[in-house]
């Protein structure tokens, strides 16, 4: 269980970086939904199901979908001369 | 400043907090061996007193019930300041005929995942009513059932497109939806205060352990919050995607 | 080991932080908003945890089990809602003030700026 | 058991729910009634409580769940004559805010009464509590009503105003839930009673002056002190002006308020954190008061004028907080409920000057207030207050923080404030005789400062408009004496919060004596109207002055100015790199002190 915990902070200060460094909005929203994985596995393994249960739901899908749809009426609303480097 | 300047007064005062953490994480309580006297006290009382085993959900809707009740405000409160800075510029009416943006190509949809989303939709929502309803025996409750739906519901978009998500999402009962369930939650509140018992004090029979319907009071607050949760997610999936719907420059005459 | 989920919370909570002081671009800005907010669950939930308890759900352990602390995880779940409202408000601003300037680049956005 | 407590806070809440859920059906104006009556509603049962706490405090327990053998297991309202005070005060600015923005937003329905009744109920709540979570909850709520309400008008600078303002406090909200949890760590409980136990077991504990250190960031982050002063100009500025009443004339003084009982509720055991209060918040205060009142002076938006005179102002509190007197506490009471009233007028007037002369912008406005002279006056009257007129409130205020100076020890206080008062009255009174009188055709130090033509509706009548802003100058104007007499009386039970009554725990320290208190007016007071007077007369006769004069002082200033102006960028990565700055000022105090 001690190892589980430590490989398991390990990973989510390693996806958290991972979202961080990853300046490009659209890889960003992947990272984001990997990091919100590591924060509900976290979560289970520090005996926490309800909480778990929440972060999967938005962390992972809900608020990532948010960006998404973001970025998609972002990029429409480019003028057609901008450039498209989303 | 200019962006190098502000990096190094950043990493400046970073370095300057260190030693403070340093000291911090190893003066914290041992991880995982100090006294926890407030849970104990709720894991002592809650079972006997509310026949209901998930403690978390005791917390939510009883001992903390007035907390929830700001967090349940929160949701609304963001959520109509999300639609007010949306709407702004959209005017009041939502887009009469939803789906067919003039002069913009109809994008192909693959078969499979419309496929596969119109046969997972329906249980998903499904599994989300299964989780909001086990609030006081399971893990979840209203809010992890609530954001279940939600999504549940959107999948009708991948499956039959925006006119399919314009029938799901009717904007007038997602207001009333969310709304009514804040709504519901403080009318709870205030029901015990007629009775004379202090702000949401559990006043209906709490049934039996383990039993799905236990907990009284909490199972009418449960419902509010998977009431206003739903309608808030998806009032917000709504006008995040109504966003993608208006006319755009790159659009044809 | 005792000290890692602390130093695991601020080594996120700096991360974010340099993560929103660099950012050319607000909606990237937003994301490492939430990785500072990942700081405070792995604060608040490490500060409940107890070794080799159970979850607080006693319906297949019998009340009367050592658990870990609800009262803690009662708190992460408010806090996750005001992470999820705070990010479609965040999100929604974003949005419009691109409509308004074409670019999202905080660097080039400055309000009352003659 | 008084059923009094939840009624200000839930009341409100419930209203605005049903607001949403039946908004589209309702005739054009209910909106506006129903949120009125709210107000007035919730003002007055505050009222109520506050003349019952003033033997000892109202304890309510929700859901029933009284402290058990003295361990609290619920979440409790200890309603105290300050705590009621101030949320009073609160409704009060309130309704009058809802008058003057009569029919303003009438064309999305509901959805701005709905936003300003949370906002409320979030402040109501937030002065009440008696435990930390919560606290931090109506701390949520609030916030993100006042988000929501900044980027209300959808202009390019009104959403970057918002965009900085969320950014900026939300990462305040993370600091103050990262404190939480460390004094939970420690001490096991959220109730401030039990902290207060727990902070008395263990004095000198680095955890709990973290936590400390982090939860005071986060309400000062609130409170626009430097090093977090940053955000405010660029939020209140672009805010609607019957927002920014609400932001300058309680949001910001609650952020000091949260602090205060914070302080005296819980950590006031610990000797480290009241070295690190009388000494780093001191300097803050002072700072906060100085750059405030330069930043004023180097203003032409009038809103932006107003907001960093607010700043100067809440640093004025701040200090009064830091000397950690009953004197000090008493003065921050009465001038926190004067300041707001004043500068809820002031911003009502900018409002009236976006409604009839469509511009905010005081080189541009020259000459052209004659056909709204009234609020001229209310102006002129307001710039003076502004200014420390020893009159009414403020005069009251002025003088027991002068007095918690001088028994303190720290004799130049008192010149802070007179700078303070002088440099924001100042202001307010230059943009007056410019706008109103048509004076001072050649512009100073403002000339360069950033300005934008934005309008405002105007189709409310201009009485409905001053009428709140001669009821709010009316009050901060009669309400000296009583209000300086009422707030020492306060001062007492804030101070030693009534542990015995709420969880039957010894009080950690002897009580304050609650004597009353003798506060001379001092000479200092006509000194700051006399600066303020000379500053706006200066500013406006700089053609009468012989040639080479105004260039020369001009030129001596500059530099002190360019430094100051330089600093507030309004880019969002500065303003956070300030807050890490901010957190190492406060590991350095610690240290120093430790």
């Amino acid at each position: 269980m001690k190892i589980l915990l430590a490989v398991l902070l390990l990973m989510l200060a390693a996806s958290g970086t991972g979202v961080v460094l990853t300046r490009t909005p659209l890889r960003q929203v992947l990272a984001l939904s990997v990091n919100g994985a590591v924060l509900a596995l976290l979560f289970m393994a520090l005996q926490a199901p309800d909480v778990a249960f929440a972060e999967i739901v938005v962390g992972a899908a809900a608020v990532p979908l948010l960006f998404l749809v973001v970025l998609a009426s972002i990029r429409m609303d480019r003028s057609p001369r901008a450039p498209d480097r989303l | 400043m200019s962006p190098k300047i502000r990096l190094l007064v950043f990493l400046a005062a970073v370095v300057c907090i260190l030693p403070a953490v340093g000291r911090l994480a190893l003066q914290m309580p041992a991880f995982g061996a100090h006294p926890l006297p407030y849970g104990d006290a709720i894991d002592a009382a809650a079972p006997g007193e509310r026949h209901v085993t998930n403690m978390v959900s005791a917390i939510n809707f009883d001992y903390r019930g007035f907390d929830t009740l700001g967090e349940e405000f929160m949701l609304l409160c963001a959520v109509t300041g999300t639609v007010v800075l949306l709407r702004g510029h959209r005017g009041e009416a939502l887009e009469a005929r939803p789906g067919i943006v003039r002069g913009r190509a109809i994008a192909p949809r693959s078969e499979a995942v419309a496929l596969i989303s119109r046969l997972t939709a329906p249980v998903i929502v499904l599994f989300g009513v299964y989780v909001a309803l086990h609030a006081m025996t399971t893990p979840g409750g209203g809010f992890q059932g609530g954001v279940i739906i939600a999504t549940g519901m959107l999948l009708a978009f991948f499956g039959d497109g925006y006119p399919g998500w314009r029938r799901v999402s009717n904007s007038k009962v997602l207001d009333a939806f969310e709304g009514g369930g804040a709504a519901l939650y403080a009318l709870c509140g205030f029901a015990s205060m007629l009775l004379g018992l202090p702000f949401l004090t559990n006043f209906l029979p709490i049934g039996t352990l383990k039993d799905v319907f236990s907990g009284g009071l909490m199972l009418v607050e449960n419902a509010g919050v998977g009431l206003a949760v739903t309608g808030s997610f998806l009032l917000l999936f709504l006008e995040f995607l109504e966003e993608t719907r208006t006319k755009k420059p790159k659009d044809g005459p | 080991m005792n000290w890692l989920p602390w130093a695991v919370a601020a080594w996120l909570l700096g991360i974010g932080l340099y993560g929103v002081v660099t950012s050319r671009n607000y909606v990237h800005l937003i994301g490492c908003l939430s990785v500072v907010q990942a700081a405070t669950y792995v604060l608040l939930l490490g500060v409940g945890y107890r070794w080799n308890a159970v979850a607080p759900i006693f319906y297949d352990h019998p009340p009367g089990t050592p658990s870990v602390d609800p009262v803690v995880q009662a708190l992460v779940l408010t806090d996750v809602v005001i992470g999820a409202t705070v990010t479609a408000l965040l999100l929604a601003m974003a949005l419009q003030l691109h409509k308004n300037r074409e670019t999202l680049d905080p660097q080039q956005l400055r309000p009352l700026r003659e | 058991m008084s059923l009094l407590p939840p009624l200000p806070v839930a009341g409100p809440l419930a209203v605005a729910g049903l607001l949403l859920a039946l908004g589209h059906a309702l005739p054009r104006r209910t909106p506006d009634v129903v949120a009125l009556l709210a107000a007035l509603a919730a003002g007055g049962v505050c009222v109520v409580m506050a003349t019952q706490a003033a033997a000892h405090p109202i304890v309510y327990w929700f859901g029933g769940w009284a402290p058990r053998q003295g361990f609290p297991i619920g979440i409790g309202f200890v309603v105290g004559q300050a705590g009621a005070a101030f949320a009073a005060f609160i409704a009060l600015l309130f309704a009058a805010t809802i008058v003057f923005a009569w029919g303003y937003f009438d064309e999305v329905h509901a959805h701005f009464h709905v936003l300003m009744l949370l906002f409320m109920a979030g402040m109501i709540g937030f002065c009440l509590t008696h435990d930390l979570f919560n606290m931090f909850v109506w701390f949520e709520v609030q916030s993100i009503a006042g988000f929501a309400l900044t980027g209300y008008q959808l202009r390019s600078s009104a959403l970057e105003g918002a965009l900085n303002f969320t950014v900026t406090n939300t990462i305040g909200a993370y600091l103050i839930l990262a404190g939480i949890g460390l004094i939970y760590a420690r001490v096991g409980v959220l109730d401030f009673s039990a902290l207060q136990a727990g902070v008395a077991r263990s004095p000198h504990d680095v955890v709990i002056d973290v936590s400390f250190a982090l939860l005071s960031t986060g309400f000062l982050i609130k409170a626009a002190q430097v090093p977090f002063q940053f955000w405010l100009a660029d939020a209140h500025a672009v805010a609607p002006s019957p927002v920014s009443v609400i932001f300058s004339g309680a949001m910001v003084a609650l952020g000091i308020f949260g602090v205060t009982r914070l302080f005296w509720a819980v950590y006031a055991p610990a000797p480290e954190i009241q070295a690190v209060v009388r000494t780093l918040f001191l300097g803050m205060g002072t700072a906060s008061a100085v750059v405030g009142g330069l930043m004023a002076i180097s203003q032409r938006h009038l809103k932006r004028l107003l907001a960093f005179s607010t700043i100067s102002h809440i640093g004025l509190l701040l200090i009064g907080f830091s000397l950690e007197s009953r004197e000090g506490l008493a003065g921050l009471f009465v001038y926190l409920a004067g300041h707001g009233l004043v500068k809820g007028a002031m911003f009502m007037v900018a409002g009236v000057l976006l409604a009839e002369l469509a511009s905010i912008d005081e080189i541009g406005l020259r000459g052209l207030g004659g056909q709204v002279w009234p609020a001229g006056v209310a102006m002129g009257l307001g710039g003076l207050l502004l200014a420390g007129m020893p009159l009414g409130l403020m005069g009251a205020g002025t003088d027991l923080l002068d007095a918690a100076a001088k028994a303190a020890g720290e004799e130049w206080v008192p010149f802070v404030v007179v700078f303070a008062a002088a440099c924001t009255g100042g202001a307010v009174l230059r943009a007056t005789g410019r706008i109103f009188l048509g004076l001072g055709p050649v512009a100073g130090e403002e000339k360069r400062a950033p300005t934008e033509d934005e309008q405002e509706k105007a189709d409310r009548p201009l009485w409905v408009m001053l009428l709140p802003i001669v009821a709010l100058l009316a009050i901060a104007i009669i309400g000296g004496g009583s209000g300086a007499a009422w707030a020492s009386r306060m001062a007492v039970p804030f101070m030693q919060p009534d542990n015995q009554g709420v969880l039957g725990l010894a009080p950690f320290a002897a009580a304050p004596s609650s004597a009353p208190l003798h506060a001379p007016g001092t000479r200092l007071a006509w000194l700051s109207v006399a600066l303020a007077l000379g500053i706006a007369g200066f500013n406006l006769s700089r053609q009468l002055l012989p040639v080479g004069l105004p260039e020369i002082v001009d030129a001596m200033l500059k530099p002190v100015f360019a430094v100051v102006q330089k600093l507030h960028s309004g880019l969002i990565g500065d303003y956070i790199a300030w807050v890490a700055v901010g957190l190492a000022m406060f590991t350095i105090a610690f240290a120093w002190s430790g």
